[in-house]
């Protein structure tokens, strides 16, 4: 078991908790009742520092008990005595009422869902028309139900009866009826497609696998480079037959690269000592060279280490000194190490003495650490 | 009877009920918790499921008024470890819903089952109106409505975080976290559904929908995929212990 | 079983020697694999490692030339389900090295111990110059390293996927995912070691670093993070079975 546990439920216990006094007697006044909700609401139960479930919700009861209060006496304490809710107190009882569903859906539907009715019931009682129409019907203010909140799931009561008052219905009985027939037609659709669906042919990929795929699969091809072009000879080679998008077994692909490898070796040597080379010739050598070195570091370094260093001494042999200069050394074109392969770490050898011939030196400082 | 009898000791969550919900198979084995009618893998990098497990049958999801749904709190998981579990905190003012994995209504025997689907690890970030109370809920209807048709319905549901390509041609997951919890939301939702016929055949249907807003006129077999998408995408194997030739038919079609 | 059957001794994962590895605990349970000489649990979502865990000692570190490194080769790792597996064609052109977790250089004593580290079910995708090859690796050294003052280190290694805070104000994961298996490129990658000094005492240090160039003249202990800080994050718990009071230091700090 867990040594640490009790550490652990400790330091949770310290949390804010009781750095906040717990009250549950909240009054709102009549005069900008939303903005001392809003207010109320900000300090006692969004705030950030209040963790604990318990203490959000037990504020959020005194509050929502206050604005429960104060719209209630914004709707009905004016209108046995001096005759009628003045517009200007409906409106701060609709705009309150509203806010406080929404944080209702969220902290404890069921109070509100309670008390809606009765206020409801009181509402047509007094016979505030306009009131019931225009912000319980309009904005949607009866009981919460799965469209106002996730506490409920769809296929509970929607609370159809509570706005069938005073000539109205609910604002989405419509809605809920074109549901009701689209659901009808989706069965039958399902029904339909069970027939004339034709199962898929997972064998037709295989069928149209070109010459190059089926090439790639079998690794049985040639490799052929010329000195011509032998960069973009070498690139087509691997695309068509390494590069391909079916998945080829290891070892296969492991061959093919060293097929290429191997064409791409014996270019570059044809190349850079059969003749003289010009330029031009050192240019494309090293070109096609730096290419699959790069490779090699991906497929495979361990060939193209052993055989750079033939390389390099035919190279001195040959007194191919520029070549030696500004294409070996310049562009690092010794054995692979940590620097160019993921094959190897740091502290692995670091080839500084391939490139300490004729004057030269490696164009890198080994690590640090080494 | 394949349906727990009404007494205490399926209150809990039993070896014998855990072993019918799980019938086919774990689809992952992280941090694998039980209920007394569902069974839970919980992401604790995440804060939400890998998959919840359910068995349903017409009795477990008819209307039962003896079950107070008011009784029901959403409420943080005390068995999943402090630095990993969800709280009421993590969704409010996320423009979130607390979605259940394990839908309430298909828990109806027991109140017990019921309140046990509010348990925070049971639930993901979803966009409320549109999808949780819209589309999705489409979705958990018609697998209740399964019932009908199936003596038994086996049905996985759970979270993806979907790839997608961006405009330098490469591929990218990405998706919101919320709160201090940094609960994941995810960017879609599956639900992988086996049904038994009285005939012993088995019916397979696998859906995946996005977490978004989606319009109330699209015909749920739009989003039908194929099986071994979600598997890929989730990192898990559904009904493994079904060889797939033995099923009788995916997502409508004769296999 | 966790561990495979054992023929020759020390050549394949003994139930002692994981024992010896995973001594201060497993910092989770998902698809756990043994290897002769190091511990990994396996993500099948993202198709790499949650967490590799290894024991080193100055002998297991040291030079030896009777390993051939020649003789290792990055291959996909059989025991994985074939929809989980990541290929070194997912890696191929996709400018990511594959990044050892459990590092080749601290696995010396055997052939086998070192191609083991070779599985591809050991790499995640890392920026290979400014990072793998540079940052990433003086901190392996680094490790090793504390093998001269410790009789044992003990190394969990793994990756992160961190959020960040986008201009709507909201958090949000990001990271891309390579290749035709969708390999997840973590955003950051974690060591979390213990050192176990001759006196028994107990040094615990802990490292993010980022997926991207980093500077070389960055001092290391710029890294050094609250271990809880992973532990959140990555969704584990490590060292689980020590008790953090009775930890001599973290990150060099007495505790
Ligand atoms: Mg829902
Ligand atoms: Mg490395």
């Amino acid at each position: 078991m867990s040594k640490r546990k009790a550490e652990d439920t400790s330091t949770e216990m310290a949390s804010g908790a009781e750095k906040i006094s717990i009250k549950t007697n909240f009054t709102i006044g009549l005069t900008e009742p939303l903005k001392e909700y809003q207010k109320l609401i900000e300090t006692q139960v969004q705030v950030d520092e209040i963790v604990d479930d318990e203490i959000i919700k037990n504020n959020f009861e005194g509050i929502a008990a206050a604005a429960r209060d104060v719209i209630w006496q914004l709707l009905f304490a004016g209108s046995d005595g001096d005759g009628g809710v003045t517009s200007e107190s409906q409106q701060k009882a609709s705009e309150l009422l509203e806010e406080y569903k929404g944080d209702a859906t969220f902290y404890d539907p069921w109070e509100y869902n309670d008390w809606i009715t009765k206020l409801r019931d009181e509402v047509l009682k007094k016979e505030l028309l306009d009131f019931w129409r225009d912000t319980i019907v309009k904005k949607q203010l009866g009981p919460c139900w799965s469209r106002d909140c996730d506490l409920f799931d769809g296929d509970d009561t929607p609370p159809l009866e509570f706005y069938a008052h005073g000539g109205c219905t609910a604002p989405f009985a419509a809605s809920l009826k074109v549901r009701a027939a689209n659901n009808e037609i989706r069965a039958s659709d399902a029904s339909d497609a069970e027939s004339s669906r034709e199962p898929l042919d997972g064998e037709e990929r295989s069928a149209e696998r070109s010459a190059d795929d089926e090439a790639a699969f079998t690794g049985v091809f040639d490799a052929v480079i010329t000195r011509e072009q032998p960069l973009s000879e070498y690139r087509d080679l691997m695309t068509r037959f390494v590069l391909t998008d079916v998945i080829v077994p290891d070892e296969i692909q492991q061959a093919s690269v060293k097929k290429i490898a191997k064409a791409a070796q014996d270019v570059i040597w044809q190349i850079l000592f059969e003749g003289a080379p010009s330029q031009e010739d050192q240019d494309k050598a090293a070109d096609l060279l730096q290419e699959y070195k790069t490779d090699s570091g991906f497929y495979g370094p361990w060939e193209y280490n052993e055989w750079i260093f033939k390389l390099r001494d035919e190279v001195l042999a040959k007194e191919l000194l520029d070549f030696w200069r500004e294409k070996i050394v310049k562009l690092e074109l010794g054995p692979c190490w940590s620097r160019d392969s993921d094959f190897f770490e740091n502290d692995d050898d670091v080839p500084l003495e391939f490139y300490n011939k004729a004057g030269c030196k490696a164009p890198f400082n080994p690590p640090a650490d080494t | 009877s394949l349906v727990p009898a009404a007494n205490s000791a399926n209150l809990t969550a039993t070896q014998s009920r855990v072993s019918q919900i799980m019938k086919y198979g774990f689809p992952g084995l992280d941090h694998v918790r039980s209920h007394s009618d569902y069974v839970l893998s919980y992401d604790r990098r995440n804060r939400i499921p890998h998959w919840v497990f359910e068995h349903l049958t017409a009795e477990s999801v008819a209307r039962n008024d003896a079950v107070d749904r008011s009784k029901c709190d959403f409420k943080p998981d005390e068995s999943i470890h402090p630095f990993f579990r969800s709280q009421n905190t993590d969704y409010r003012k996320s423009g979130f819903d607390r979605g259940h994995m394990a839908a309430a209504g298909n828990h109806r025997l027991h109140q017990k089952h019921c309140e046990e689907t509010f348990y925070l690890s049971n639930m993901a970030p979803q966009v409320g109106q549109g999808f949780n109370r819209d589309a999705w809920n489409t979705l958990e209807m018609h697998v209740r409505k399964l019932t009908k048709s199936y003596t038994n319905v086996y049905v996985c549901t759970g979270p993806l975080y979907l790839p997608h390509k961006e405009d330098n041609g490469k591929m990218y997951v990405k998706y919101e976290v919320i709160g201090s919890n940094t609960v994941a939301v995810p960017t879609h939702f599956y639900k992988v559904i086996v049904g038994e016929a009285t005939d012993h055949k088995l019916h397979m249907e696998a859906y995946v929908m996005p977490n978004k807003v989606i319009s109330n006129d699209t015909p749920l077999n739009v989003f039908q995929v194929p099986p071994e998408t979600i598997e890929r995408a989730a990192g898990l194997l559904f009904f493994d212990q079904i060889n797939r030739k033995h099923l009788t038919s995916i997502n409508g079609n004769i296999v």
